[in-house]
């Protein structure tokens, strides 16, 4: 992975499978990997990569108070047409709400307003909770394919597809120029365009819940992509029961007894980062729902 | 609750596993066209099943790979030109892909042909291709309300382009 | 064909032979080889084609057939002319 | 107010997959962010890298042949042009046509002797009064006393290949062809030649068909050609065998050629593409050249006693093993073939070929060529005949049908002019290589240089353009 620090000084590196060159983005470290012996299609890989996570950054961000979606969250109910893109993301959005039964709904971001997860106690109230249910609901929102309309006070957060989408698009970026084997990986969220040269498989470290130890085994990747969903350093901790900042947007409390961390391998990042929301969402179930659905992950309790 | 046990997966202790998932997330998963390779040991689906274009869900859709060095690739532009304009957005899609393996070529390609119209998916490494079994420059899928594969045009020839078009005709009066 | 042929020695029936079997062999063989139809970028080329200059090809045909014994091979051998 | 706690529905995973795709699938097809990858395209990086067709275009190819062999032999200037009619489903309609001047001398047959040899071949016509006016350079016109015929003669000096220099010839030819595609994986053609000269006509028609099979990767294909010619020479057919004179010889004599070519053209892989050809082909009729003679000579001092008109075989039987590469190496297209051929005359031979060609710029490449040739003698093949011998059924002594072998070394130029016109330019030199001396030939011939092959240059210069 590369190193956090902004000021990473030369963004291309040679690492002993190639090159590596690092950015910052979506807050957090990105690295795009590029199995060539020449630096300057490296760089140029890593280029483009780096440019469509940018620009998704930039359009979907909702930390990005010039992003289109921040301008949807402002937009107080009334009725916006969005670009295909977006239109995309949204029909994808809803399908996801239909299929995981409501569990993942990317109107759920305003309860970030009441729950701060630094490992501190300070719960929200149920009352504060309650008064907050009526801004969450997918179901809420009118959205008819080209014309949205959220209604005033609801926000649109996409935190659950964004990354993993522009890991995709990224890869898609890169493949579409060039047959050269690469992998992108945004802050854990990776993918590979295919094996190494000679078909050997990509060593991918999988950073783990427990912060004491820095990596805790090695993945060898040939084909598609790994995401990890659960985070060591955010949960709330009161009288002696931990509460993990994955959110059930039904009640707008923290899902019960989830696994400290899922990591889903699957053909795109998306599929991937979805499943190991869903699992994460599951709770209790989490293993029976990775099981049942035949999903080739790992995870730690 | 145990102590954090490392990463814990039917029992192994979880060193450099490589990733052959138990019984594959994509087992019996009907891929859509961009999803590349499964990984390792997932079955490749018969390409007949693959194209349930969810999204694409009553419309007709005109797929049609083709490749800057294929000369009668060069004479299906005009005709797919064509029918984009004859027919309703809501009711018609063409999605091109371009197999080139050299990308500057395909955009000599389309610039010459000043084709800002047609949607183009680059699929250098003919991912997409060997999913829906393509087996002749070009080749064009056209696909039902219903996502099937009813049409196989391989090669590109002037003198049945009615016919092309009566395809496409013939599976937009179709009830979805 | 008028049948009074004259007797080829041994290596002409040989030569039969040896063409039938290599077709019979690489026939089937053929299956095997090959790229996959998109990757023909290259074998379409204009200077891949096997006959790139028609003209230069007849020319050679024509000095050819005029000076030596044998001819054919890459197109019907012919005379087409008395050439001597 | 608590949401209904709906399930989660089964089988999650496969349906995303599918969702996920149609979501990269319907944004992949936005512009790229970046645009097109590199600056805009440039003209082809090089010449070689050019996939036009001419579906749908005209194509018109026109060339000249300077044909040139050393020490005043034969000389031909050969322009030729062709128009072709591509329609856009690959049907093509071609014609060409090809007008020949030949001149200079050819040799006899005889073979070379210590002392000036004289010569006499008929001057007029078969049944005509009609006398060869302008018997071109070193041979005269002379009346024989008593019978009164007119002949003429020519005496070619000694040590030297006896050549006639009495030939000037203009053949005009035509030929014709359509092919089509007749299904999306197999191809028709048909077409057909006409070739005249003053002394010889030549007719014939082809047929071909191809198919494809493994997905474009092997086409099978199989062409057949039944040809007529007729010799006509100036002054009749001798018989062969006879004694050269100046007397009126016999009529015109005709031939018929079959021919079957059946090839295999297979893509090895991406930048290697092989063609193997198997040719057979019979000939039936009149073979011998009417104008050339044989030495009978001495057997002692191995001086000419008498000439005699050559004698072939009336029938021949022709196959051949071609196998054509061409291999994409880097910019660089190569051309590798090679050729077994064997005829019922006796006459095997082998061909190798290598042609690279190399691209200088965008629009300029440069082409060497090299070929090698060998073939062993015809059964019937002699330098001369050997007078108190009994005649062979057969005797030719034309250096076509004698052991030797050859070289050519070429360069080939190319221009390109625009996107479907090039300019093309090839200089070559054939050099033929026997033994020229033969140490055991009788008397004072071993000190004679027997060997008649050719040292030729040849240059082609060709257009060719397209339009729609």
């Amino acid at each position: 992975m590369c190193p956090d620090d902004d000021l990473a000084p030369e963004a291309l590196t040679a690492v002993p499978e190639g090159f590596r060159y690092c950015f910052q983005a979506m807050a957090s470290p990105c690295e795009v990997r590029v199995d060539t012996s020449d630096p300057d299609l490296a760089r140029d890989l890593g280029r483009r990569a780096e440019a469509e996570v940018r620009r998704i950054e930039a359009k979907f961000s909702r930390y990005r108070e010039d992003s289109q979606l921040s301008a949807i969250n402002r937009s107080a109910g009334a009725s916006i047409t969005v670009d295909s893109e977006t239109a995309a993301l949204l029909n994808y959005a809803q399908h996801c709400f239909q299929l995981s039964g409501g569990r993942f709904d990317i109107t759920s971001g305003v309860l970030r307003r009441l729950w701060r997860f630094d490992g501190s106690d300070n719960l929200p109230t149920k009352a504060e909770v309650r008064r907050l249910l009526p801004f969450i609901g997918w179901r809420r929102v009118s959205w008819d394919g080209s014309v949205l309309e959220l209604p005033k006070g609801m926000e649109l957060d996409l935190g659950g597809i964004g990354k993993e989408y522009a890991v995709d698009r990224a890869i898609l970026a890169i493949t579409g120029v060039s047959d050269c084997p690469s992998l992108v990986n945004l802050g854990g969220d990776l993918r590979v365009t295919g094996p190494r040269r000679g078909g050997e498989r990509w060593r991918v470290a999988i950073e783990s819940v427990d912060r004491a130890r820095l990596t805790d085994g090695l993945l060898a990747l040939a084909h598609g992509a790994l995401t990890t969903s659960g985070d060591a350093r955010r949960f709330l901790l009161k009288n002696g029961r931990r509460y993990s900042h994955i959110l059930d947007p039904r009640t707008g409390w923290p899902v019960v007894d989830p696994p400290r961390s899922v990591t889903v391998a699957a053909p795109t990042c998306l599929e991937a980062g979805l499943l190991s929301t869903l699992a994460m969402l599951q709770g209790r179930h989490a293993e029976r729902f990775l099981r049942t659905e035949g999903i080739s992950a790992w995870w730690v309790r | 609750m145990p102590a954090s046990t490392p990463f814990q997966r039917d029992g192994l202790p979880f060193r450099a596993l490589s990733v052959i998932p138990r019984r594959s997330a994509l087992a019996g998963l009907s891929l859509a066209p961009l999803l590349l390779a499964a990984p390792t040991l997932a079955r490749a689906a018969p390409a007949e099943d693959l194209l349930h274009l969810d999204s694409y869900r009553g419309k007709v859709v005109y797929i049609d790979f083709w490749a800057s060095w294929c000369g009668p690739c060069k004479l299906s532009f005009p005709f797919m030109q064509r029918m984009l304009s004859a027919f309703h957005r809501d009711d018609f899609v063409i999605l091109t892909i371009n197999m080139d393996h050299n990308r500057q070529r395909a955009d000599a390609f389309l610039s010459d042909q000043n084709q800002d119209g047609l949607p183009v998916i680059y699929d250098p490494s003919g991912q997409i291709a060997k999913r829906f079994g393509v087996k002749a420059m070009p080749t064009s899928l056209v696909v039902d309300k219903s996502g099937v594969v009813r049409f196989t045009n391989e090669g590109f020839f002037t003198d049945r382009v009615s016919a092309y078009e009566a395809h496409i005709w013939e599976l937009l009066s179709e009830k979805h | 064909m008028r049948n009074t042929r004259i007797r080829g020695r041994v290596s002409g029936r040989t030569l039969t032979a040896l063409a039938l079997l290599l077709s019979t062999l690489t026939l089937p063989a053929c299956g095997a080889l090959g790229v996959k139809p998109w990757d023909h970028d290259l074998l379409a080329q204009r200077a891949m084609q096997l006959n790139t200059h028609p003209h230069i090809t007849a020319c050679h045909e024509h000095i050819y057939f005029s000076k030596e014994g044998s001819s054919g091979g890459r197109t019907f051998d012919g005379g087409g002319c008395g050439c001597n | 107010m608590q949401l209904k706690r709906r399930k989660m529905s089964r089988g999650v995973a496969p349906a995303l997959g599918l969702l996920t795709a149609n979501l990269l699938l319907a944004t992949a097809a936005l512009a790229d962010p970046l645009g097109p990858a590199a600056p805009p395209p440039v003209a082809n990086a090089n010449i070689n890298d050019d996939t036009e067709t001419d579906l749908g275009l005209t194509r018109v190819d026109s060339a000249v042949l300077f044909y040139h062999e050393a020490n005043g032999r034969v000389q031909t200037t050969e322009p030729m042009i062709s128009v072709a009619f591509n329609s856009e489903d690959g049907d093509v309609l071609s014609v060409k046509l090809t007008s020949d001047t030949l001149t200079g001398a050819t040799p006899n047959g005889a073979a070379p002797w210590k002392q000036a040899q004289t010569f006499t071949t008929p001057a007029q016509a078969p049944g005509s009064t009609a006398v060869v006016t302008s018997a071109s350079g070193g041979s005269s016109l002379v009346t024989l006393p008593g019978t009164g015929t007119v002949v003429r003669q020519y005496t070619t000096p000694a040590h030297q290949l006896p050549t006639d220099t009495g030939f000037r010839d203009q053949r005009y030819a035509v030929d014709a062809g359509y092919s089509m595609q007749w299904s999306p994986e197999s191809r028709v053609s048909i077409g057909g030649s006409v070739s005249t000269e003053r002394d010889y006509r030549s007719g014939s028609i082809n047929a071909g068909y191809s198919r494809d099979l493994f997905e474009k990767n092997t086409t099978v294909s199989v062409g057949l050609n039944l040809e007529f010619d007729q010799s006509r020479p100036y002054f009749g057919t001798p018989t062969p065998l006879t004694v050269m004179s100046g007397d009126a010889k016999g009529g015109n004599k005709s031939k018929t050629v079959q021919n079957i070519v059946i090839g295999v053209t297979q893509v090895m892989n991406r930048i290697w593409l092989a063609n193997l050809n198997y040719s057979a082909g019979q000939s039936d009729g009149y073979q011998t050249d009417p104008y050339r003679i044989i030495s009978v000579v001495d057997p002692v001092t191995g001086g000419p006693t008498q000439y005699l008109y050559e004698s072939r075989p009336s029938s021949r039987f022709r196959q051949s093993l071609y196998m054509g590469n061409k291999i994409a190496l880097g910019p660089t297209f190569a051309d590798v073939s090679v050729r077994a051929y064997h005829d019922s005359w006796g006459i095997n031979s082998i061909t190798a070929e290598i042609n690279e060609r190399i691209p200088l710029l965008s629009w300029i490449y440069l082409e060497p060529q090299a070929r090698y040739y060998s073939q062993t003698a015809a059964t019937f093949f002699h330098d001369y005949l050997v007078s108190g011998q009994p005649l062979p059924t057969y005797a030719s002594s034309d250096s076509r049908l004698g052991k030797f072998s050859a070289t050519t070394l070429g360069l080939k130029l190319g221009i390109k002019t625009g996107s479907t016109s090039e300019f093309y330019m090839l200089a070559e030199n054939y050099k033929q290589s026997g033994k020229s001396t033969n140490p055991n030939a009788i008397g004072d011939l071993a000190s004679e240089n027997l060997f008649s092959g050719v040292n030729a240059t040849s240059l082609v210069v060709g257009f060719t353009f397209a339009f729609r």
